[in-house]
Parts: C-alpha cells; structure tokens; sequence
C-alpha cells in the first residue's frame, strides 16, 4: 500500500505503472479534480488544510481495511493539499484486484471513506469571497 | 503536557493553531480542554465538532491524558 | 462520447486527458488486463476476436445508455483485439461527472454491459493448449 | 440475399465465417438459417447460441428478410 500526501502534481499513470502489481486483471481508478463551478458560484481555487500526522495514519488504516476485505492486492492514495486551481487534480485512488466487482467496491469504499473520516478541509476561492466547504462526520460517530 | 490543535474553522475562531496545556489532576476528557482553550467563543464553534486524540477519530466524553495530542475539527471533506 | 477498436496498446492517461473535460469534478477509470494465471494454468496470452461492425454499434449503444442514466459528461471506450500476451492492457473505459457516486456507478455499468453484450470472445493460451473462455449472454435474453 | 456470419466456436465448427443465402419465399426466422447452414453439425454447437440481426441482439426465434446480416456466436465476453 502506497501512502502519498503532498503538494504537488502527479501523473496517475505513470504513478500506476511504477507498481507493476503481478496477477492483477483489474485496475480501478478515482481521480478528483477541483469543479470550476459549485452552485453557480465560479470556483478559482481551492484552499486544502489537513491535519498531516492524522491523513497519514487515517489514510494507512482505511486502505488496509479496504484492501483486506475487498480482496485487493495493491492500494495507491495521492492526496494533495494547499491552493489548486480549478481543473487541477486533487486526489488519486487506485486498485488492483484479480477481479472488477473487487476493484470498483475497493476504489470506492476508499473514496469514501476519505470524504468522511480523513481530516481535510476545503475553502473554496470565488470572485464573490472564500467559502468552507461543508464537511463529513465519520458514520460510526453518528 | 497535553498538545491541543485546532483545525480550519475552530482554528480561524479560536485564532488558537497549537497550544499546550497542563493536564489536570482530576480526569479530564476532550470537552474539558475545549472548555479551557475556547470559553465563551465555544457557542461560536461548528457543530458538530470533531474530536482526534493521538490521531484517531475520538469524542468530546473520550478521556484524556498527560503526553496526549487532541485535536478539534469541523466536518472533514477529504477525497 | 469516444470509442475506439483497435489492434494497438493505449497510453490511459493520455487518452483522458486529451478529452479535458470541463466541469467534471470525478473521474473514473476501468482498465482491464490479460491475467498471467486462471485457475492454475499459466497464460500467456489471449487471443481476442470481435465483430467489428456489431462491437461498435453495441458499444455506442452501450455508453449512450449509461452516459444518460447515470448523467455521465463523458464516456470513453477503447478496446483492443487481437493477440494480447499477459499483463497487457485490453479495455480502458473512463468516465467523467460532476460527482463521484454517478462517475463510479455509470464506469461499472460500462464495463458489466461489455462483459454480456459485447461481441467479443476470448481465447486463453497457455503451455497446455488453448481454451475459449466461458462467455456470457445479455441479461434480457435470459 | 442474407448474409450469415458465425464467430468463435461457431465459427470453428461450422467451418464458416460469412455466407449467402437466398431468401426464401416462406417466412423465415434465425433458427432456420442455422438449419440450412449447419445441418446435422447444429448439435456440436454451444449452447445457449446467441444471434444477432443487423448488428443487433436478437433471438432465434426473430424474424429475418431479404438484406439482413444474421449472425450466430457463443455468449461474448468483452471487457
């Protein structure tokens, strides 16, 4: 499982390629980019905080339990963090499995569990000012 | 020493990134820190409010300890 | 709407980009690859054979269908055919919506049509000889 | 005319790829072009045997006309 949070841009590809999982016959992809709009409101950017030790951690235990009981057998996260303009990719999540059922509950059970249990916050930059964008409460917390 | 953090809106209302507090000779839990840190501005605070301690989802009535790291959040939107 | 049949490996990432698709916050992709293993046999390869005229048509109808249930801002298909040894690429289907649960249900539908509806038809080979792989038969037929 | 094509194991049994037929002057439907292209050799075929009318899905049962192109496969297996 590859654990990757940083600032920078990446090539979902070739990020991919580099694992060269042995017995995989399918490959799950997520990729979130920031909308250019968002209620009619025009989005120029999005302002990405976290908390980093906690992503680290909460991103390792959410693909170890994904990759366990969905059966996968290679986990990629790149999550990025700072100011992304609009159309800039925001996130990666790739799967592999021996088999497709396995790898599209995988990629999505992991991309949600992101949304409501790793410590993100999003601002989003618009002409009329900087909004939060409203957030997730982890489900086993109620 | 108990390290608090604060995270995006907490952090903006309470102006308060990290801080560290003594712990209390009596048990404590995280609203107890809140409580410390926050005073009047918590009415203030998103609800609901999220609660880390040592970088695990917790809540306000999970206990805490001498060496801890809690942290207070809003709702997250990772992904 | 892009699909593509061709003898020819494809560059996933290259192929989506060159879509740039605007107001599109989710992204997901499916790629498919020749096993190295089914049941214990080694394969080496995979012989793929279509009916072109019917694979293209059926895809069309496949992706248009999906693209309008799920309301998918775009669809790519591209499917090779012809000898494919292991750990090659066969089938990359992406699809790009303003939301992630759309972008997740409108890929899977794609990729479970092809397997029932597609023409295609599957030969493995491995040391021990070759095999057509068991196929499958449109839902609404029975 | 119609034309008939077959593919994989249809294909390999029947010995044939695409084929002309004239069309009778009786009503005809897939099932009797399989007849007069397969004759004895129709109980080699896989079976659930799959048919499609002008690039279409369709049954054994489905009509066909002068100008179709009928074609007879295994269940497929894309992706």
């Amino acid at each position: 499982m590859i654990i990757r949070l940083q600032a920078e841009d990446f090539d979902p590809e070739r990020e991919a390629q580099a694992l060269d999982v042995r017995g995989a016959g399918a490959r799950v992809s997520f990729v979130g980019t920031v909308r250019d709009t968002a209620e009619d409101r025009r989005i120029e950017a999005l302002d990405i905080e976290h908390y980093p030790e906690m992503t680290r951690a909460e991103l390792g235990r959410i693909g170890a339990a994904v990759q366990d009981r969905h059966r996968l057998l290679e986990v990629l996260v790149i999550h990025r963090y700072g100011r992304l303009l609009s159309h800039e990719r925001i996130v990666l999540v790739t799967v592999w499995s021996a088999h497709r059922a396995q790898a599209f509950a995988g990629c999505q059970a992991i991309v949600d569990a992101l949304k409501t249990r790793a410590p993100f916050w999003k601002k989003e930059i618009s002409p009329e000012g900087a909004v939060w964008v409203p957030g997730q409460t982890p489900q086993d917390l109620g | 020493m108990i390290t608090i953090r604060c995270f995006a809106q907490v952090r903006e209302i309470l102006g308060c990134e990290t801080r560290e507090l003594a712990p209390s000779h009596t048990p404590q839990c995280a609203s107890d820190l809140l409580k410390a840190i926050a005073g009047e501005r918590a009415a203030d605070l998103p609800m609901p409010l999220l609660v880390a301690i040592n970088c695990e989802h917790a809540s306000l009535t999970s206990p805490v300890k001498d060496g801890d790291e809690v942290a207070f959040f809003p709702p997250v939107s990772g992904g």
